[in-house]
């Protein structure tokens, strides 16, 4: 009953399209002059680069990194909290879950710091460094779904027929989990699009002249009263793909009535 | 089991926990390059020169050594000394913790009611142009990074309007409790969302439960169904998620910290890490492992009287 | 003197009538009962008494009623608010000398009001709200479903405890499809289907001597507690031994022996929370954590399923008692159907499926139906989907699991015939007596995890031993608390 | 506005009142103790609670400070040093011994104090007091720059037998009152300061380490005086009436790093080739947005003895493809090192890497770990960043370009450049001495390792009302001078 508005959906469509197209359309060549002049379609940026291209080359790593940062999560944390919940020793279950309390109980900032320090920066450390810290609330939550739904009749009806089992424990069971963790998947993704911002204020991660919209939005800060653009566009962008995925999301999950 | 043997059989795995964090951590920091005496070296660094200060602040003895050391210490409440300043680890962290549990338990006593309230305002109109004015501010609240809110803040409120402080430069922030304003906006933004939409859910899941139809046929007053039946089962599952809140205000919210200079646990850690100073970050591990084990517990104590069946 | 009259009752969703003029009036101190098969209208009419409707429900017609309406829920454990201790809710509900009188007319021990819901038993959760509802002095109650899923023991004493207040002058209006209930209660009977009232009158009339076809097979598909011959029992083919099962900690089985011989039926019958669902599940393979054995011609059974060939599985089959949760939601019932021909007795996937329709026509489920999702069919035609289910793999035993509880007498008697056409050993686990006494050979009886009783079926009816397998029997206890 | 000469709304001195002064800090590992210090605010605090002997001047030469004066015997070897008049806070005037023993301290072998390097031409053995008021310091060598040692950074002077320096005692400008770690420092005008009291009754230091904190205080009327800020800043402030901007120019040079001891580049060539690649005026247009100036691959621009005569080197990209081919480097990928150790560095690598496209080889930029990187590039790798601050250009030479240098980045080690070193430093005529630098320079600058791009300025900002800042270079002893600075 209730329609996808065409709000959310313009709010996803525009960033990910400029993250998806936008590098193919940046010159080879570009001219470099002074910061935060006002030349070019949005100015220039902290290093005289022009901001217009920035943006267009800026999203796909903001994008890819969070959404590989959070499909890897999701990739280990799954498998991860389905082992632990149909494990038949409760010993494997505690060996499991246990040390996921334990990287709950580094705060994340700290994980954030000292792994990209010793690991050097680069888009696959972040990645890594972000599904890591994202996975032990993922394999929670796919634990807990696992659970319910491996105690449901439907489940064991399978197995009293004799199913294999992928069909009961991959087909079924990631049919069945599909709901509560696409419920989870929006936070999820806005979070990682969060830490991947932090990460560059803390100059871990990524390189701090790489053309990113997060980093853009900390480096050209100090310009704000000169060029607001090299900051409001790409944070605009962002704070649209976010808002709009969780729309999106909600309208997706709305769909089927209570 | 009794409630009393639950929270024993936790605080002794706790302990067991504080111990695995804080060797994580230990290995962890031990494996980042360099150490204090190289952090000190700064852009001085002739190997000589090095060498004295590694040997002058102790690091040339065995890693383990010191660990082992530090452990015993910790055995009996001593944190040890800072290996760059010399002054005790204690000292440092007690100065921190002030400005981060002002501004943690600020934090909260704000939250709660703003996201309960959110959270029961959407759920009560669900779809109605308040509920969805909410949803939008909140997510969209949830999704600007901190620093870019926070520098907006600033460059209006602070800056522009002069209106509120821009910083805590050199104050005492419970003297002067106006420069607390701007942060704890910034730091209200992330969790007001994800707390009441939880609320939200929570309550539309009650309201709609045969046990809040049955209070309203008894007659309970509309009032007292909402706020007295409905709300504390929508309060449960948001629990939780005020723990992880908790935890994280705790942890150190560094941008706040650095944005604002407010110089909290969050930014210990980062000077510390960047100093290679290792009792400090140790300390801290304790103090982040400690607060996370207890908040937890205390989460789980509060569901457990919110949802006393599910607890059974 | 009457206190509810409702005249030209009627109530549709989008067109379609759901309930059609009725017209009903109960006077104070007297009972009527409003049966029917399920989706006949019975909640529908019951919700127009208190002034409601389901969302999407249009309600015309005229509803007249002097005083209040109390409504006493079908589950009383979901109307107890589970985060709250009942003496809060009840302060709010009125003044302590009203609160304590309701609780005195409901016999609720006061000393249970600083409990919160879950530490209450059924028949107290049943009796607490009853109470609730009390407080507000109601000059009539509805009470929709209050016995269904209870075992006979509890059934009495909600039967007991609503003479009661009905004595007290309070007018009933009972929904319900159980006859026994309206037996023991009614004053008059509306019999409706499909919305419309098809007979109403005195019980003693409508029940002994009904006029309406539908109302008559109503009242024959109810299964009567007759004490059944004795029989040959026949050499064991499944045998229980020792069998002690826990959940996690706690001990819920102590050391059952059991037996059941080739082509017999054993019922297994105790109250709520006695152990039969975990017993069932014991010998399907689906709970795993016990001692003793579970042997099968002589060869004990692997505990897990897991562990269990396809034969074995094969050999021993169970059957939910929640069928539409027992299914998939997301494929077709005889796509689902057809799997047990496939995985356990070979076939290839199109065999398997001409086989599935095949049974599931026998048992009244149409190939039009069958191809549809489960949330298409019936609560009666899932059931008989999961029977085929599981008979597809012709097993030896078959467990079946409080199968027929929740359905109205007709939908109901159509299983129980399939059930007795059954040529493989059945272990019915029931609490309700008349199905036991026209199925069971023989038959087992559980009290708190211990069996306390074991026997033929016409030994254990005829002449009961145990006080448990006489209140489960019950029949005299509903007559006597009632009247 | 920007300018030369102090600065401030308000011309005339005037006393009185609090200064707060807004530094990036070290969190809690800073110390009181000036021997140890390191950080721009360790360095502005020692300033205002200690003295030296000397210090730099703006022109970066060593100027008498609590040394009255300073005469050297013959052959260079023995100093005989006047002190001035002078007490510290708690009244003890500051005698010989309490040099002597302060500078007995900076050379415990055990301790690694930062100005030990350059103490160590001093024989301290043989090093006496001739009075209260006359040190006379022996030698290990001919050094006519010894007022550079006194100079040093962290040679401060601390009572005899300061050991613990939770409450110091100096006899600086100002006098301690209190000390919270990572946040602030507070202290007190010295009535008594041997160069005339100080205008502020209280200075207090705060610590900011986000340049946008120091920014916004500033701004916000919650600091005076902020340091350290970006040109973007000043751009952005420099013509409005909320705050003072001060640059002080030739503060902080700007630098790439190669290394001779190891190809590629100790092919003479293709380092040429690097110096020709280079775009000077746009990585200053860029990484400094404008403020700062070109340098010509030489240390210390506007210091004494800098050499002006060379000519200005200019970008030629056909002559470096050209070296490039000759040094056989084509199609070589070269990796340069940098991090975020100091601001703009990684920028400036990234550009220099554009500007390297079309030469024929690749410059790959690689970030290293910013808390060790001063290490790690004296070890490894062939090109890196490089920044200093000032410092007299001798003191430059012995640090870095000596064979027996202990930060020798570019593994500059010439027998001949040695020599000429050994020659500047025993010859007491200074026009001589300028004309040894001046060879030492250009032999640097045809084929060293430094690529020297630019000089950036150092940035103040103060409120309106602040002055008496001086432009002098960051590092000199004008810099951060708060007993010159008033508030209007
Ligand atoms: N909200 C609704 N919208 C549309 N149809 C409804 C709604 N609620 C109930 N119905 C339909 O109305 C009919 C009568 O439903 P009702 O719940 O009154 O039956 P019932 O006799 O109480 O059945 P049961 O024994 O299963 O409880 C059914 O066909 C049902 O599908
Ligand atoms: N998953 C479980 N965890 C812990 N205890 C359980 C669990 N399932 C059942 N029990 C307990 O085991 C006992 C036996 O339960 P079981 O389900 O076998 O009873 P039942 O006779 O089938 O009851 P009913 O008639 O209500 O279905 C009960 O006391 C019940 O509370
Ligand atoms: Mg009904
Ligand atoms: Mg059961």
């Amino acid at each position: 009953m209730r329609r996808v508005r065409p709000a959310a959906v313009l709010m996803v469509a525009v960033p990910l399209l400029l993250a998806l197209v936008g590098p193919w359309l940046v010159p080879a060549e570009q001219a470099r002059t002074a910061p935060f002049l006002p030349d070019g379609l949005l100015g220039t940026d902290f290093v005289g680069r022009d901001t217009w291209y920035q943006v267009l080359d800026g999203g796909r790593s903001v994008v890819l990194v969070a959404l590989a940062a959070t499909a890897l999560a999701y990739a280990v944390g799954v498998p991860w909290g389905v082992t632990a919940a149909t494990a038949r020793l409760r010993i494997v279950d505690e060996v499991l879950m246990r040390p996921l309390d334990l990287l709950l109980a580094v705060p994340s900032l700290l994980l954030l710091i000292v792994l990209a320090t010793v690991a050097g920066p680069g888009v696959a450390v972040l990645v890594g460094i972000v599904a890591l810290i994202a996975f032990p609330d993922v394999a929670r939550i796919a634990r807990a779904a696992a659970l319910e739904i491996g105690g449901r009749p439907a489940l064991e009806a399978m197995r009293m027929q004799g199913e294999s089992w992928w069909r009961t424990s991959v087909v079924y069971m990631g049919r069945s989990m599909a709901r509560p963790l696409a419920a989870d998947a929006g936070v999820r993704l806005t979070s990682s699009l969060y830490l991947v911002a932090s990460a560059s204020f803390l100059g871990v991660g990524v390189p701090p002249d790489a053309a990113d919209w997060a980093v853009m939005v900390d480096r050209n800060r100090t310009g704000l009263f000169l060029q607001p653009w090299a900051v409001v566009v790409p944070a605009v962008l962002i704070i649209a793909l976010s808002v709009g995925l969780n729309l999106l999301f909600d309208r997706a999950l709305r769909k089927e009535p209570r | 089991m009794s409630l009393s043997r639950y929270a024993l059989r936790r605080l002794l795995f706790g302990a067991v926990q504080v111990l695995a964090v804080v060797t994580a951590v230990f290995l962890m920091v031990h494996a980042l390059p360099g150490d204090a005496a190289v952090a000190l070296a700064g852009d001085d660094p002739d190997p000589d020169r090095v060498e004295v200060i590694r040997r002058a602040l102790g690091l040339d003895r065995p890693v383990l050594e010191r660990f082992g050391e530090w452990l015993w210490g910790l055995a009996r409440l001593d944190f040890g000394a800072s290996v760059v300043s010399g002054r005790p680890v204690a000292d440092t962290l007690v100065a921190a913790l002030g400005p981060t549990v002002v501004l943690a338990v600020l934090t909260l006593v704000l939250l709660v009611p703003l996201a309960v309230a959110a959270g029961v305002a959407g759920a009560l109109r669900e779809g109605g142009p308040l509920d969805r004015a909410l949803t939008s501010v909140t997510v969209g609240l949830h999704s600007i990074p901190e620093f870019a809110l926070a520098i907006v803040l600033v460059a209006v409120f602070g800056v522009g309007l002069g209106w509120l402080p821009p910083t805590a430069v050199g104050v005492d922030v419970l003297a002067e409790p106006a420069v607390l304003v701007l942060p704890l906006v910034v730091l209200l933004a992330r969790p007001l969302c994800s707390i009441s939409r939880l609320v939200r859910a929570g309550m539309l899941d009650a309201l709609a439960s045969d046990y809040v139809r049955h209070a309203r046929r008894l007659g309970v007053p509309p009032g007292r169904v909402r706020f007295a039946h409905a709300l504390p089962n929508a309060l449960a599952p948001a629990v939780q998620q005020v723990a992880r809140t908790t935890d994280w205000l705790l942890g150190g919210v560094i941008v706040v910290e650095a944005v604002f200079v407010i110089p909290g646990l969050g930014t210990v850690l980062v000077d510390a890490v960047a100093a290679r100073d290792l009792p400090v970050v140790q300390g801290l591990a304790v103090v982040f492992a400690v607060t996370t084990i207890a908040v937890n517990l205390l989460a789980d104590l509060v569901a457990f009287r919110l949802a006393p069946r599910a607890a059974a | 003197m009457t206190v509810v009259r409702v005249e030209g009752l009627r109530a549709e969703a989008r067109g379609r009538p759901l309930v059609d003029g009725v017209d009903l009036a109960v006077e104070a101190g007297r009972v009527l009962a409003v049966v029917g098969e399920s989706g006949s209208g019975k909640t529908t009419t019951g919700m127009a008494v208190l002034g409601e409707a389901a969302p999407g429900v249009t309600v015309t017609g005229t509803v007249t009623v002097t005083g209040r309406v109390g409504f006493v829920p079908q589950h009383p454990a979901a109307a107890l608010n589970p985060v709250r201790r009942l003496r809060k809710v009840f302060r709010e509900l009125g003044p302590p000398e009203a609160v304590a009188a309701a609780l005195r007319r409901a016999r609720v021990d006061p000393d249970l009001l600083d409990r919160y819901p879950h530490q209450l038993s059924g028949g107290q959760q049943q009796r607490v709200v009853l109470a609730q509802v009390l407080v507000g002095d109601p000059a009539v109650i509805v009470a929709d479903e209050p016995t269904t899923g209870q075992d006979a023991i509890t059934r009495a004493e909600v039967v007991a405890e609503l003479a009661e207040v009905v004595n007290q002058g309070v007018a009933l209006i009972l929904l319900t499809h159980d006859l026994d209930v309206v037996r023991a209660l009614a004053d008059d009977v509306l019999v409706l289907r499909a919305g419309r009232v098809v007979e109403a009158g005195p019980a003693d009339d409508v029940l002994t001597v009904p006029r309406d076809p539908y109302t008559r097979a109503l009242i024959d598909a109810q299964p009567r507690l007759t004490t059944p011959d004795a029989a040959d029992s026949a050499p064991p083919l499944l045998r229980v031994a020792g069998l002690t099962a826990r959940h996690r900690a706690a001990h819920v089985l102590h050391g059952v022996d059991l037996a059941v011989g080739a082509g017999e039926c054993l019922a297994v019958v105790g109250r709520s929370g006695s152990g039969k669902t975990t017993l069932g599940r014991c010998l399907a393979g689906l709970h795993e954590t016990y001692d003793g054995d579970v042997l099968l011609d002589g060869q004990p059974l692997p505990r897990s399923l897991r562990k269990r060939d396809r034969v074995a599985v094969a050999r021993v089959q169970y059957v939910f008692q929640d069928a539409r949760a027992s299914f998939d939601p997301h494929r077709t019932v005889v796509e689902q159907v057809a799997r047990t021909g496939v995985r356990l007795r070979g076939m290839t996937a199109a065999a398997a499926r001409e086989s599935a329709l095949e049974r599931l026509a026998e048992v009244g489920v149409d190939a039009a139906k069958a191809e549809r999702a489960p949330s298409g069919l019936s609560g009666g035609e899932l059931q008989r989907c999961a029977l085929v289910r599981a008979l597809l793999a012709q097993p030896d035993v078959l467990v079946c699991d409080e199968i027929t509880s929740g359905l109205d007498t007709l939908t109901q008697a159509g299983l129980l015939d399939l059930l007795a056409g059954l040529t493989c050993a059945v272990v019915l686990i029931s609490h309700d007596m008349g199905v036991v006494a026209r199925l069971a050979d023989r038959v087992a009886v559980l009290h708190a995890g211990r069996l306390v009783e074991h026997g033929p079926a016409h030994a254990v009816l005829a002449a009961p031993t145990h006080p448990v397998t006489t209140g489960l029997l019950g029949h005299t206890t509903i007559e006597e608390a009632s009247k | 506005g920007c300018g030369s000469g102090p600065t401030g709304a308000a011309t005339t001195p005037k006393a009185g009142g609090r200064l707060r002064a807004a530094f990036a800090g070290g969190g809690a590992k800073e110390v009181l103790d000036p021997h140890l210090a390191n950080l721009f605010v360790e360095a502005a605090r020692s300033k205002a609670l200690f003295d030296k002997l000397a210090d730099l001047g703006p022109d970066v030469a060593a100027q008498p400070r609590l040394a009255e004066r300073w005469e050297p015997n013959a052959d260079l070897t023995r100093w005989r040093i006047t002190l001035r008049q002078a007490v510290f806070h708690d009244g003890r005037p500051v005698r010989a011994a309490d040099v002597l023993s302060s500078y007995a301290r900076i050379l415990d072998p055990a301790r690694g104090f930062r100005a030990k390097s350059s103490l160590s031409v001093i024989d301290l053995a043989n090093s006496r007091a001739v009075d209260d008021r006359t040190v006379e310091f022996a030698l290990t060598r001919p050094f006519v720059e010894f007022p550079n040692v006194l100079a040093a950074f962290g040679a401060y002077i601390v009572p005899e037998g300061a050991e613990d320096f939770s409450r110091p005692v100096g006899s600086g400008p100002f006098a301690f009152v209190s000390f919270e770690p990572g946040k602030s420092v507070l202290l007190k005008r010295n009535p008594d300061y041997w160069e005339g009291a100080a205008h502020l009754d209280e200075l207090q230091f705060v610590i900011a380490n986000e340049e946008s904190a120091r920014v916004n205080a500033l701004l916000g009327g919650q600091v005076d005086y902020a340091h350290d800020l970006t040109p973007t800043t000043a751009r952005a402030h420099a013509s409005g009436d909320r705050m003072t901007v001060v640059r002080s120019p030739n503060s902080a040079v700007q630098a790439f790093a190669m290394k001779l001891d190891r190809a590629p580049f100790d092919n003479r060539d293709l380092r040429e080739a690097m110096f020709l690649l280079a775009d000077r005026p746009q990585l200053v247009e860029s990484t400094l947005a404008g403020a700062g100036q070109v340098g010509n691959d030489l240390y210390g621009k506007g210091y004494q003895y800098y050499a002006d005569d060379i000519p200005q080197r200019v970008r030629d990209l056909d002559k470096a493809k050209h070296l490039i081919r000759k040094a056989g480097a084509e199609g070589m990928t070269i990796r340069l090192n940098t991090s975020t150790a100091a601001a703009g560095m990684v920028e400036a690598a990234t550009i220099f890497a554009d500007q390297a496209k079309g030469s024929g080889l690749t410059i790959e930029v690689v970030t290293g770990n910013k808390d060790t990187y001063w290490a790690d590039i004296l070890k490894d790798g062939v090109m890196s960043s490089f920044r200093s601050g000032a410092m007299p250009i001798e003191t430059h030479i012995a640090q870095r370009l000596l064979s027996t240098s202990g930060t020798n980045v570019t593994k500059w080690a010439r027998p001949g450049f040695d020599a000429l070193y050994e020659k500047a430093v025993s010859t007491a005529d200074a026009t001589a001495r300028a004309a040894v630098y001046g060879d030492m320079q250009r032999m640097l600058h045809a084929e060293g390792g430094y690529l020297m791009w630019g000089f950036a300025d150092w940035i103040v900002g103060t409120a309106t009302t602040v002055g008496g800042v001086s432009t002098a270079p960051a590092n000199t002893l004008d810099w951060a001078r708060f007993d010159k600075v008033w508030l209007g």
